[in-house]
């Protein structure tokens, strides 16, 4: 029944209905093109979705990112390099201690210098905490968008405890910038061990909450089982890594393949499943989360033994001068610092003054440091030139990989599954976008 | 008669609140005119010019949502009488049977035609 | 316009400007405009411990369509700019911003090609809250100066016209931060 | 990009092949600018790639006599090795060859090409966009690098999305930013930056682009302008 002046028209009399749908089918006009845009509230961050929708299937999907773009590696070329540590913490800003600690790693390779112990163990800490707080976020607010909203407020809630934690001893919740190029800004503070130990048996009343919401949960399981999958040649092929590819059942950790900052030394074990779809990941982060409190607890005793070892290197022309002490009005330098410079050595006042405004000098080179952030491998590839600036820094974050392989999970899914499998992702467009 | 008065004070109140709330909007919302803002909601993006009227959407919806619509109405018809089926005694369960046959009827005879496969 | 021209612009205008700018003042709902790291500390905003649902903020308004505050939480880049332009215009009226943040008040730490000097080159900024992130009870408070300064008072009717009249030719007349000379003060 | 006339390929071969790796750096002050505490005097000159020599350690000898193995003809010479890490130089007509071995050869069999990134030399005459590649080896549990440089006049380098499909987005990102075109890459468009935005923003000659922060007579210069002691 076509008639050429108006198009194809539709007659429904007297047609079957078969011959009406296969007509209707290669229209072609089938499908809507819809925006799951960069303001919505379950794409963690401004991450847009270009999303074509035959009825309620997805039958192609496109991620639109750099909504998020900072320029932050162009900024870092006109600061100092440990001025970098404050712009490359607010790059992913659910886990900012990974991205300083993956920055100072590849600063330290090109100095070919060796942070001091309790540094280490200090590091070791708060990257273990911050893993826990990054997957509290990630399990709170995936829970969330499928319904389960008490995943957020507990999540939430024992975060709370963490930052209050991070904030006794660097000062602030968020963007700490405490490691720092040849070892941490600040040591613990006098009830820092008290505030630990308090933090501890907190998330050990705690976290077993969650499972016993969510792992036999019917609605939780029909929601995430088989949802989102990407088996082990997808997970290559998309250069997949941390909970993503350990989901998928293999056990590749960088904390235990390429150790650092001393991981050889404590003992905890990689957690993988092998249903590699998103139940899978939510089950590995909640995993992941108690083996994290494990190391916590390790990093407790060695800090105790540990207690009034340096925190910053030996050589004054690297390490930063400050003694920071929580002065009258807020933090500052401590006077015996002020004293010490001001009036005993001379050395101590240039070595304080060159660092603090023209920083040190790092023979020309590059280096790549990979650590093994709650996401994935967060990588920081920085090139020197012999001057006091990075001439180049490149942060290579994990969700940039995961959102390559977001229409291989959610294409010829249901719109619904798109949300659970972008959560399931983790991605984080600070660090994505850079 | 005073089985009906809440009846009749609900829907008084809900006309009341109805009345209220649309002169409010109506009279002391500041309606400021914006083009974009009688754009169509598309997370934030610049929505894709639509043809007016909403051009030709796939036959599909239109027949899910009349599908939908018939068995809805059925449902409503089942309240009243789940809402007091003990005193209704068993002549009204066997109408209610014969009601919802013949909504199965019509049920089979969609499902059968391919009325609810999406493709 | 409607009952309050034809009355005296006395009494009851102002009872019932107050008690409608009480109802509003008492569920000022937020959309969600989470850029970046302010996004997280406006989600412990909303979280239980900094509640903001004991001033009736708990819900976050996903479509702009019902809201009545826009928090404009991080960095606003040259991407991201028209939509956010686009999702305040679908706002409602009456609706108020709040620039959260240094990177939203005044493009913060990067001073670049990426990233909007501040918010307030694409909407009309009503409150400005530093920090970096600000802490959430920072937000409260902001919050808190927002309702009782413009949303308590908000006029109604005609009132309204004259105030918009007012605020326009104040802003004309306002010397532009660039001329203010003198102290750092 | 108006495709370069062969005179300037000419040229830029010509370029190419001088060892424009050498920088020296005078200090700070001095020369003119009123300084007399000599500091200005000091001279530095480092090789900006040094090249390593043979014994380079660890398991970069297998690395690279394997890849000299499977692929005979290729000019692999230019390796580096610093801060224990292996940088090969590949020229980049050969640059799919050598991914493809890196990927397929078992003793080599790097799985994941971690990332691709830019970065710019503006005065390494004739190889001024360099494109870095970072490999990972899961069952060998290794990594590499491999560099390969392309001049500003010719700034194109074949795609390794054949290879490794993960370095999609990662070449957009430094097409994006630094303007080197990957020949034969599925949608080589802007990610990071809005569409139709001109220039690549990460080039050194790029401006940072920031504004002067005024208030009340006071101006504090962009950081690019700021003083600086590089």
């Amino acid at each position: 029944m076509t008639d050429e002046s108006v198009g194809t028209v539709y007659v429904a009399q007297g047609g079957d209905w078969d011959e009406i749908v296969r007509a209707q089918a290669d229209r072609g006009d089938e499908t809507i093109v819809i925006n799951m845009g960069p303001q919505h509230p379950s794409t963690h961050g401004v991450l847009r979705l270009i999303l074509e929708m035959d009825g309620e299937t997805v039958t192609s999907l496109r991620p639109g990112i750099g909504f998020l773009h900072t320029g932050i590696e162009k900024n870092m070329e006109y600061r100092t390099f440990s001025q970098g540590s404050t712009f490359v913490t607010r790059m992913d800003y659910v886990a900012p201690i990974f991205n300083e600690v993956a920055y100072c790693l590849a600063v330290e390779k090109l100095l070919d210098m060796k942070v001091p112990e309790r540094a280490d163990v200090l590091r070791v800490l708060f990257m273990e905490l911050n893993r826990i707080a990054s997957h509290l976020v990630a399990v709170g607010t995936g829970g969330m968008e499928i319904g389960a909203l008490t995943m957020m407020t507990i999540g939430f809630r024992e975060r709370e405890m963490i930052l209050d934690f991070f904030e006794a001893v660097c000062g602030t919740r968020m963007n700490h910038a405490y490691v720092r190029p040849g070892g941490v800004s600040i040591d613990l503070p006098d009830d820092g061990l008290p505030r630990l130990k308090g933090v501890i048996d907190w998330l050990h009343k705690h976290l077993w909450e969650y499972g016993a919401f969510c792992n036999e949960n019917p609605i939780f399981k029909g929601r995430m089982k088989g949802v989102a999958t990407l088996d082990l040649t997808q997970c290559m092929v998309y250069g997949a890594s941390g909970p993503v590819l350990r989901a998928a059942g293999f056990p590749w950790d960088l904390r235990k393949a390429q150790p650092y900052c001393g991981y050889e030394t404590y003992d905890f074990d990689v957690i993988t499943w092998d249903t590699n779809d998103a139940y899978g990941r939510f089950r590995i982060r909640l995993a992941e989360m108690s083996e994290s409190l494990k190391i916590v607890e390790q990093c407790y005793d060695r800090l105790e033994e540990t207690t009034g070892q340096p925190v910053m290197v030996e050589d004054p022309k690297y390490a930063w001068p400050a003694q920071l002490t929580v002065g009258a009005d807020g933090q500052g330098n401590s006077n015996e610092h002020i004293k010490h410079i001001m009036g005993e050595s001379m050395e101590a006042l240039i070595h304080h003054f060159k660092t603090v405004t023209e920083g040190f000098r790092v023979p020309a080179g590059q280096a790549y440091a990979a650590i093994e952030s709650p996401k994935g491998e967060l990588g920081c590839h920085v090139v020197s030139d012999g001057g006091t600036r990075p001439y180049r820094v490149h942060m290579r974050d994990p969700g940039f990989n995961h959102l390559q392989a977001a229409p291989a999970m959610c294409e010829g899914a249901m719109i619904s599954d798109v949300v659970v499998a972008v959560a399931s992702l983790d991605p984080v467009l600070g660090g994505v976008d850079r | 008669m005073n089985a009906y008065v809440p009846i009749l004070g609900l829907m008084a109140l809900a006309a009341l609140f109805l009345g209220v709330s649309i002169f409010a909007s109506v009279h002391i919302g500041p309606d400021r005119y914006n083009k974009a803002k009688y754009d169509t909601y598309e997370c934030g993006i610049e929505p894709t010019p639509q043809p007016t009227g909403g051009g030709r959407f796939p036959v599909k919806y239109y027949i899910t949502a009349m599908l939908f619509i018939v068995f809805d109405i059925e449902i409503v018809f089942l309240y009243p009488w789940a809402v007091a089926f003990n005193q209704l005694g068993v002549f009204a369960f066997f109408e209610m049977l014969m009601f919802v046959a013949t909504v199965i009827i019509a049920y089979i005879y969609v499902v059968r035609r391919g009325g609810l496969t999406w493709e | 316009m409607g009952i309050e021209d034809k009355l005296p612009s006395g009494v009851l205008l102002t009872t019932v400007e107050g008690v409608i700018g009480w109802l509003r003042q008492a569920s000022f709902w937020p959309a969600t405009m989470g850029l970046a790291c302010c996004a997280i500390e406006m989600m412990a905003f909303g979280a239980p411990r900094f509640d903001a649902g004991r001033w009736g903020q708990e819900v976050f308004r996903a479509s702009p369509r019902q809201a009545d505050l826009l928090i404009v939480s991080g960095r606003v880049s040259q991407k991201m700019a028209p939509v956010i332009r686009q999702v305040y215009d679908q706002m409602p009226n009456p609706k108020w911003v709040i620039s959260m943040g240094a990177c939203a008040s005044s493009g913060g730490m990067f001073n670049n090609y990426a990233i909007v000097q501040g918010c307030d080159h694409i909407v009309p900024v009503d409150v400005y809250l530093p920090g970096c992130p600000p802490r959430p009870d920072m937000l409260i408070d902001a919050m808190f100066k927002l309702r009782k300064g413009d949303v308590a008072h908000y006029p109604i009717g005609p009132d309204r016209i004259a105030a918009d009249e007012a605020a326009e030719q104040a802003a004309l007349v306002a010397p532009s931060t660039l001329e203010m000379k003198g102290l750092m003060r | 990009m108006t495709e370069p006339s062969s005179a300037d390929l000419a040229e830029v071969k010509a370029a190419a092949s001088a060892p424009a790796r050498e920088v020296t750096r005078q200090g700070m002050w001095g020369h003119g600018s009123g300084d007399t505490s000599g500091y200005g005097g000091i001279v530095r000159s480092f090789e900006r790639f040094p090249r390593a020599d043979r014994p380079y350690g660890s398991y970069f000898d297998e690395i690279v006599d394997r890849l000299h193995g499977l692929l005979p003809g290729m000019d692999l010479e230019h390796v580096v090795v610093a801060h224990d890490e292996l940088t090969i130089f590949v020229p980049k007509a050969d640059l799919l060859d050598v991914l493809t071995a890196c990927r397929d050869d078992a003793l080599l069999r790097f799985e994941v090409c971690v990332s691709v990134s830019g970065v710019h030399f503006p005065d390494m005459v004739g190889e001024e966009l360099h494109a870095v590649y970072h490999l990972l080896s899961i069952t060998h549990n290794r990594r590499l690098r491999l560099q390969v440089t392309c001049a500003d006049a010719d700034s194109h380098i074949p795609s390794s999305v054949s290879v490794y499909p993960m370095t999609d987005w990662h070449e957009r990102e430094t097409y994006d930013m630094f303007g080197i075109i990957f020949d034969g890459h599925p949608a080589l468009t802007r990610i990071l930056m809005p569409d139709d935005w001109d220039g690549f923003p990460q080039r050194k000659d790029y401006p940072l682009g920031g504004i002067p922060v005024e208030y009340k007579g006071a101006v504090v210069p962009p950081p690019d302008q700021r003083r600086s002691y590089s």
